[in-house]
């Protein structure tokens, strides 16, 4: 226990660690980025009205003061950890005075939704396919499958969205192609409003999933036929117990244990959101605001994304690496 | 056929548990530019009585680790059987390996279990050492789930293991407890047959003493048969009944141990036997020259004689077959004379 | 086995997609008493203040139906028709010197609130937006506003710090303008730059109903009292659009999946393939600026080729000069819009009244006008373009183009230079050049290189006619790579951090001649140096006294002043000379209407308003759609 | 080396149909230094015409051969790709190996980077450095910067692998053999890593190609530069797909699938040529 607790330290310490040294770059990067908030807002204000150069100076050295972006870069830096620890990244500056957490928070529900249900399906669905895949080498539809499998795996997301998005809204028009629920339906736990998030979430997640299986139907394939050749599982066949009793407790059960960690990052970066396909399918989530904010020169609507995808893939990382005794029994602690 | 098996079980005493006729089994590879067939186990016959434990010695790379997998009927492409057979006999029933699959999984760790080379790693590493036994056993017991731990715990406990250790993982055992636990799992249903592969190898002396000891009074109580394979002659010397000496994929010699030991009839068994360490012998090891034979390209003739010391033109052109000579077989033209030697 | 289990699925999914095409589009909402209008994904949804930063910068329908000011122009429209006078009752009133602006306004006009609209909220407006100088127009006011007076509810008197003929422009919509705030609402909040007006007071005809707090979509709602509005006084009869649907429909092919599905039935701006696409599968269903090719519809802004004049060697008018002659138009118009390009030579756009105004008159100018290379003069100016494209489409569009050369003016504009490549080279000596091999030289016998900045993704056919430019001037022995700024290109074109770029540096009234839109901007006072951000507008530094008389002769003469159209032909006669950028053509938009439920949609022949659906006079459009009789019934 | 090359394409007719699949698209894609045209040449072609006996694959809207696009654009893109999966797996052996065998202190500063590298969400950070850049973006440029976002998971992997090996025998051996660490690394544990390098490789070259395609799509790219992603922005500004020009993105990604599944095989059949593992059963004990 003593063991246990000197490693749960050093792993605690490790583990800001990580958030200190990953938000802090994310700050750096972001501070070098020249996209300039003051300036977009004052094009965004001047690019259609007529407006006179003199008003302009005034215009930015007011909207500067606002935004609270004066200061040298240091004090800028200070200020937002201070305000981090208390949980929130100031004001949005393209959508001022908004804090950025409120912009967060409401896209956040969508892109966890749907991430997490394409992230469960596809990491499901891929070990299961790869595993098979993996065990039964010579069945001919599992060798099919895997080809397709692999054929769509080079596929860019983008690509892959767009076929559906033609296939389904188009050609053969049964899906909503665009947004995340029917418009002017009012949200709430109602059969109408949830078969709406359905409809619309059945694309996005589609193209997530065919995205997504290649990778986890790959590694979990090689996992296995590493895993068939070894000792325990030859000697299991030679035992005469039954195949499917090894398939499942043998083979795939020593082959999830690194797949869990992968399943544990991928959850982490769930608040990364999906950048393309959101951006594809106009879906409400964490990636199309970030894409928003950096072509707007957000920059504390980048960072405070770019800070919760840091510490919720860190969470992950440090509960998986916590977690990991209770389901591999070799490893321990200490 | 059924009243042929009846009307023999009269004899079943004198039948043997294991026959092996003419079997050879190849690795047929297109890979990797290794085209030729490997005979690894190249025309080999010999049975095994009840009762009796075989040893089955040669170097490494001889082929008797692919002919104790052929007998198992644990080969997988591209070890293939190219001819021959490997019958068992339990109770009564004629088993072929190869000609009987179905029957032949059944029959798997009731009639005949298997201690497998690195045996250590035998078990699943994420699951409790008591599944281990579950799984392997139970179906064949006939028991109710707490009798069958019973029966578990006792032998166990027999075997001199803690029953505690079905409840932990086998990390958390030492080499020698895993090795016995391995032993335990082969003998808990107490099969006719036990083949194990090199089952002392990874351990050390005082573990591999304890452990032979362990098997043999394991095979003494249960009346079973064991083939035994290792390298090691020592441990031939302590446990074998018969041995069979293996070189390149053929059986050379066969007999009694103690003959075997004292009056070996052929070159290379001369030579294995020679360059045992005995207690007082200040005689230089004389190493025998050349390298196993690549069997991929084995030698034509006898294919032992590039390294022979008694070679003449025959054993480079012929192949000697494997003859009856005093207690026990041989296959050598100079069968005999290395006793001069 | 798991095969038959996600098939199962895939049934069970399909099964209930079905009844999608069953179900209205808008939970709730008739189809046919719905106008749906592509917007942007809105950041902020929830906030409907249009005075704080950034307010009514996203296209939700904000201030397109809710906002009201003083006067409006529609940029498409000539003479007296293209002015509305909205809140105010007349055309404002100077003072000899220009410092006092009177104002009437109209009566009987009320908020959505039942608030009744009065002078005070003029005054409240300039007030407030003064005393905090976050607002969005506060800057303005405060540069040119002394005091603001009201003698009695209908009037407002503005005395302005200096003279100014052009003060009443802050006032007058062309995509926007001041609106006017709601006295009564912002004088009980404490501070107007964090109030989110959530849900907005409406001044013009329509009021929130719904909206997304995603962002993707608002529902606008026709007010029951709409007749208390400006626009509902200058009808007879209740519109027939009821409901105004901003929704975010995605990428430009989703906008047409969209709207061949007929769920959206004003698209903004797509590429001109997509057009042509819509043309080609859903012509029964769909109306367009032009009834055939070139389908768009011209924004008053002119995209050009901006140099940037305090780089070498672009402030060398010959250099300049000689770059335009190294164009082929042709290609430019072919490569950008598929030909569907409206050509323009002079600097200010070729649209609205810029053609009868300018255009038109100064052709025999334009013919007539004679470039010295150095060598020789030439006559580089071709009426006879719009021909020339004409020639290069009909493959493709057959009948669709029409023969007499006044109508192939109007779609593809009046004319360009020539590309003369030998008259370029000797320009290019002129300017102490010399070519080695098929490489221009510099004076300091460096290789001349250009990077030609464009923004890219969202601004995609000038991208493309930046591409063809390249390449013309790269054959042509200048290495000319295209540089993608993104989202940094209105910064880096602000800070003079680009050497050439497509982007315009031009826009106008549109309806309206005066050039003080933009030219206000270019005078000389406002030129910083390289390094420092330029105010908008001349983004290529481009200085010159002519320039700078011109623009100070424009300021003391009257908005309807007949001088306003000789200073503005000053003006363009010194852009030829000088060749301060390349104007290429009007910004082509490509914006088509789903008629399946609307009819009498704005077009060519009949510009009663803007097109595009981020411009504010757009509700003049909305207010005079009919229900196309042939709709499929409500369900 | 040339034998063993002979002999698998003869013996494994995986290899062997990867082997011809990389091969036509490497000789394919290195047929753009002999294009009749250069590559970044437009509307010298008529635009838009179907794939045809005269246009094998048709022309783009911009007035070019999809043909000869193609065939710049794979070269540029596995350009790219590989770059940035070289490396990648550079940083990710010498980190995870590193790491793995020397444990302790150096284990736990090297994963904490590690681990700080792995939370940095990807899209973000290389559009933000993409601004910084600006027009000195050049593509080896974001290849690095891909790179080293590109090598953290992997690194654990490794890292893994050579703990198990560390307490094996043939290390001890080797350590009382007087070995030095980067000959242990290199000559005793490397071949035990090499399989993992190369599933990763595949995996890490899909990621990268996706990385450019999905810049390239949000607006991000050299347009001048002929790449997958290029091709697929410029489709896009074309509205091809819509427009039913679906040559222009439909011959591009066969290509890429064909060469992924080329890549694949090789990579299998060459990776149970050099797992110590798989060649051991299939020789026999």
């Amino acid at each position: 226990m003593d063991g246990f607790a000197k490693y749960l330290v050093r792993r605690f310490f490790q583990f800001f660690l990580v958030i200190f040294l990953g938000v802090s770059l994310a700050f750096l990067i972001t501070n070098l980025s020249p996209v300039d908030p003051v300036e977009q807002s004052v094009s965004l204000m001047t690019s259609f009205g007529a407006t006179d150069p003199r008003s302009v100076e005034l215009m930015r050295s007011a909207l500067e003061e606002l935004y609270g972006l004066q200061g040298t870069m240091l004090d800028q830096y200070l200020s937002f950890w201070g305000r981090v620890l208390r949980g929130d990244f100031g004001p949005s500056l393209s959508a001022f005075p908004t804090p950025v957490m409120s912009l967060i928070m409401g896209a956040l529900p969508w892109t966890i939704g749907l991430l997490t249900l394409a992230l469960i399906i596809t990491w499901s669905l891929g070990n299961l396919l790869g595993a098979l895949a993996g065990y039964y080498r010579s069945n001919v539809l599992l060798k099919l499958s895997g080809a397709a499998v692999m054929a769509l795996h080079p596929v860019p997301a983008y690509i892959i969205g767009l076929v559906l998005l033609l296939a389904f809204g188009f050609i053969w028009p049964v899906l909503p192609i665009s947004g995340g629920a029917q418009m002017n339906l009012q949200p709430g736990f109602t059969f109408e409003y949830i078969r709406s998030l359905i409809l619309h979430g059945t694309l996005p997640a589609l193209t997530l999933v065919l995205v997504g299986i290649g990778s986890w139907f790959i590694s979990m394939r090689s996992l296995v036929s590493n895993i068939v050749t070894d000792d325990h599982v030859v000697y299991a066949e030679l035992g005469g117990v039954n195949s499917s009793k090894i398939f499942s407790q043998y083979v795939a059960r020593n082959a999830l244990l690194p797949q869990l960690t992968g399943l544990a990052l991928s959850l982490g970066n769930v608040f990364g959101g999906a950048v393309i396909t959101e951006f594809l399918f106009n879906y409400p989530g964490v990636g199309r605001l970030l894409i928003q904010g950096i072509y707007r020169g957000d920059y504390s609507l980048v960072l405070g994304v770019t800070t919760m995808s840091i510490i919720s893939v860190a969470v992950a990382v440090f509960i998986i690496d916590l977690l990991y005794p209770l389901i591999d029994p070799r490893v321990r602690l200490g | 056929m059924l009243a042929a098996v009846e009307n023999k079980s009269a004899s079943v005493e004198a039948k043997p548990v294991l026959r092996v006729e003419g079997l050879k089994a190849y690795y047929q590879m297109n890979y990797f530019g290794v085209r030729r067939e490997v005979r690894a186990v190249d025309d080999v016959s010999l049975t095994i009585k009840r009762n009796e434990i075989y040893g089955i010695a040669g170097e490494s790379s001889s082929g008797k680790s692919s002919l104790i997998k052929t007998i198992a009927g644990a080969i997988t492409p591209p070890l293939r059987v190219v001819e021959g057979s490997v019958k068992f006999d339990f109770g009564g029933k004629e088993l072929d390996v190869y000609a009987q699959r179905p029957a032949m999984k059944a029959a798997r760790w009731k009639h005949l279990s298997y201690v497998m080379q690195g045996s250590m790693n035998v078990l699943n590493p994420v699951r409790k050492v008591k599944h281990a036994f579950h799984d392997f056993a139970f179906k064949h017991m006939g028991l109710s789930e707490g009798e069958f731990r019973a029966r578990v715990e006792s032998h166990l406990q027999r075997i001199g293991l803690d029953p505690r250790v079905l409840e932990s993982y086998p990390h958390q055992l030492s080499g020698g407890m895993r090795q016995r636990l391995t032993i335990g799992l082969a003998t808990v249903c107490e099969p006719e047959f036990i083949i194990a592969d090199e089952p002392t190898t990874a351990l050390d002396v005082l573990v591999q003493q304890d452990v032979l000891a362990l098997i043999k009074g394991v095979q003494q109580r249960m009346g079973s048969s064991i083939i035994f394979v290792t390298h090691d002659m020592t441990v031939h010397a302590a446990i074998a009944d018969r041995i069979g000496i293996v070189y390149a994929g053929r059986l050379v010699e066969e007999g009694p141990t103690l003959d075997v030991f004292q009056r070996p009839q052929h070159p290379y068994t001369a030579h294995l036997i020679a360059s045992l360490p005995r207690i007082g012998d200040t005689r230089k090891r004389v190493a025998l020259g050349g390298k196993p034979p690549n069997l991929a390209d084995p030698p034509s003739g006898c294919r032992f004689h590039p390294r022979c010391p008694l070679a003449v033109d025959k054993c480079k052109s012929e192949n000697p077959a494997l003859l009856p000579r005093n207690s026990g077989r041989v296959a050598c033209w100079r069968a005999g004379e290395v006793e001069a030697a | 086995m798991l095969f038959k289990k996600l098939a199962a699925a895939a049934l069970a999914i399909a099964a209930m997609a079905m009844p999608v095409a069953a179900q209205d589009f808008i939970a709730g909402i008739p189809r046919n008493e719905a106008l749906i209008i592509q917007g942007p994904a809105a950041q902020n949804a929830e906030w409907f203040n249009l005075w704080a930063p950034g307010g009514g910068a996203t296209t939700n329908g904000n201030q397109q139906l809710t906002a009201d000011t003083l006067w409006w122009i529609n940029p498409e429209g000539t003479g007296d028709a293209a002015w509305t006078n909205a809140l105010a009752a007349d055309k404002p009133v100077y003072n000899d010197d220009f410092t006092v602006m009177t104002v009437k306004l109209k009566e009987g006009i009320f908020w959505s609130d039942g608030v009744e609209f009065t002078a005070d909220d003029v005054k409240y407006t300039v007030d407030t937006q003064i005393a905090h100088p976050g607002m969005g127009w506060s800057a303005p006011f405060t540069v040119n506003v002394e005091s603001v007076e009201v003698p009695d509810r209908n009037t407002v008197v503005f005395n302005l710090k200096a003279p100014n003929s052009r003060f009443h422009t802050l006032f007058t919509v062309r995509w926007n303008a001041a609106w006017i705030m709601p006295k009564h609402v912002f004088e009980t909040v404490d501070d107007p730059l964090t109030y989110a007006a959530n849900p907005p007071v409406s001044l013009s005809a329509y009021v929130l109903h719904s909206y997304d707090t995603a962002g993707n979509w608002v529902i606008w709602k026709l007010r029951d009292d709409w007749q208390r509005t400006s626009i509902g006084q200058g009808l007879t009869e209740a519109p027939d659009v009821k409901y105004v649907v901003y929704r975010n429909a995605g990428n430009p092919d989703a906008r047409v999946i969209e709207q061949m599905n007929h769920n959206l039935d004003v698209i903004n701006d797509i590429a001109p393939e997509g057009m042509f696409t819509i043309a080609r599968d859903a012509a029964d269903s769909t109306a367009y600026w032009f009834p055939g090719f070139p389908f768009a519809h011209p924004d008053p802004t002119l995209p050009s080729v901006l140099f940037n004049h305090q780089v070498e060697p672009f402030s060398n008018k010959d250099v300049r000069w000689a770059l335009a002659l190294m164009i082929d138009i042709r290609s430019v118009a072919m490569g950008s819009y598929r030909g569907a390009a409206n050509l323009a030579a002079l600097s200010t756009p070729p649209t609205g009244s810029a053609i009868t105004d300018y255009y038109q008159p100064m052709q025999e100018w334009l013919t007539n006008y004679e470039v010295n290379t150095g060598t020789r003069t030439i006559k580089p100016y071709d009426p006879t373009t719009a021909e020339q494209i004409a020639a290069l489409v009909k493959p493709q569009w057959g009948d669709q183009i029409p023969s007499d050369p006044t109508q192939l003016k109007a779609m593809f504009g009046e004319g360009w230079w020539k590309q003369d490549l030998a008259a370029a080279a000797e320009l290019l000596q002129k300017a102490g050049f010399t070519k080695n091999g098929n490489q221009w030289l510099k004076p300091d016998g460096t290789p001349f290189t250009i990077k030609l900045m464009v923004e890219g993704d969202a601004i995609p056919t000038l991208a493309r006619a930046g591409t063809i430019i390249a390449q013309q001037w790269s054959m042509e022995g200048i290495q000319t790579t295209v540089d993608v700024a993104g989202p940094t290109n209105g910064q880096r074109l602000g800070g003079g951090d680009y050497e050439a770029a497509i982007y315009w540096t031009v826009e106008t009234w549109g309806g309206h001649p005066d050039l003080s839109f933009f030219l206000e901007s270019y005078h000389s006072d406002f030129i910083k140096p390289k390094g420092e951000v330029q105010p908008p507008r001349n983004l290529t530094r481009w200085q010159d006294e002519r320039l700078d008389q011109i623009i100070e002769a424009n300021r003391t003469v009257g908005f309807d002043d007949p001088k306003v159209v000789e200073l503005g032909m000053d003006y363009l006669k010194l852009a030829v000379e000088e060749m301060p950028f390349i104007p290429l053509m009007a910004y082509n938009k490509f914006a088509p209407f789903d008629t399946t439920y609307w009819t009498g949609y704005p077009s060519a022949a009949n510009p009663y308003a803007a097109s595009g659906p981020n411009w504010s006079n757009l509700r003049y459009m909305i207010v005079a759609l009919e229900a196309n009789p042939n709709a499929p019934a409500a369900q | 080396m040339f034998k063993i090359l002979r002999d698998l394409l003869r013996y494994n007719i995986e290899f062997t149909i990867g082997f011809i699949l990389t091969l036509a698209i490497f000789l394919f894609a290195l047929a753009h230094f002999w294009a009749p045209m250069p590559d970044t040449a437009i509307y010298l072609l008529p635009p838009d015409m179907p794939p045809s006996a005269e246009y094998w694959f048709g022309t783009t809207s911009r007035g070019q051969d999809v043909l000869w696009q193609m065939s710049s654009a794979i070269w540029n893109t596995m350009l790219f790709g590989l770059s940035v999966t070289i490396l990648s797996r550079l940083f990710a052996v010498a980190v995870g190996m590193i790491s793995g065998y020397l444990g302790g202190k150096w284990d736990e500063f090297l994963m904490t980077i590690n681990d700080t590298m792995i939370a940095l969400p990807n899209i973000p950070i290389l559009l933000l450095v993409y601004f910084v850049m600006r027009d000195q973006m050049s593509w080896p440029v974001l290849a690095l910067t891909a790179a080293l976002l590109g090598w953290n998971y992997d690194a654990r992997l490794i890292r893994s692998v050579t703990l198990s090996l560390r307490n094996r025998e043939f290390t001890r051996h080797a350590v009382f053999a007087g070995m030095s660490v980067p000959q242990i690394l290199v000559r005793q544990h490397l071949p035990y890593v090499m399989p993992v390098i190369f599933f990763t490789a595949m995996n890490n070259l899909i990621w990268a190609i996706g990385l450019e395609v999905t810049l390239s799509v949000l607006g991000f790219s050299d347009i001048n530069r002929p790449t997958i992603g290029g091709m697929i922005y410029w489709a896009n500004q074309h509205q091809a797909i819509i427009a039913g020009i679906w040559w222009w993105i439909a011959f591009p990604i066969i290509a890429v699938v064909l060469l992924f599944l080329g890549l694949f095989l090789l990579a299998i059949s060459v990776n149970e040529y050099i797992d110590p593992r798989s060649r051991l059963s299939r020789m026999g004990a």
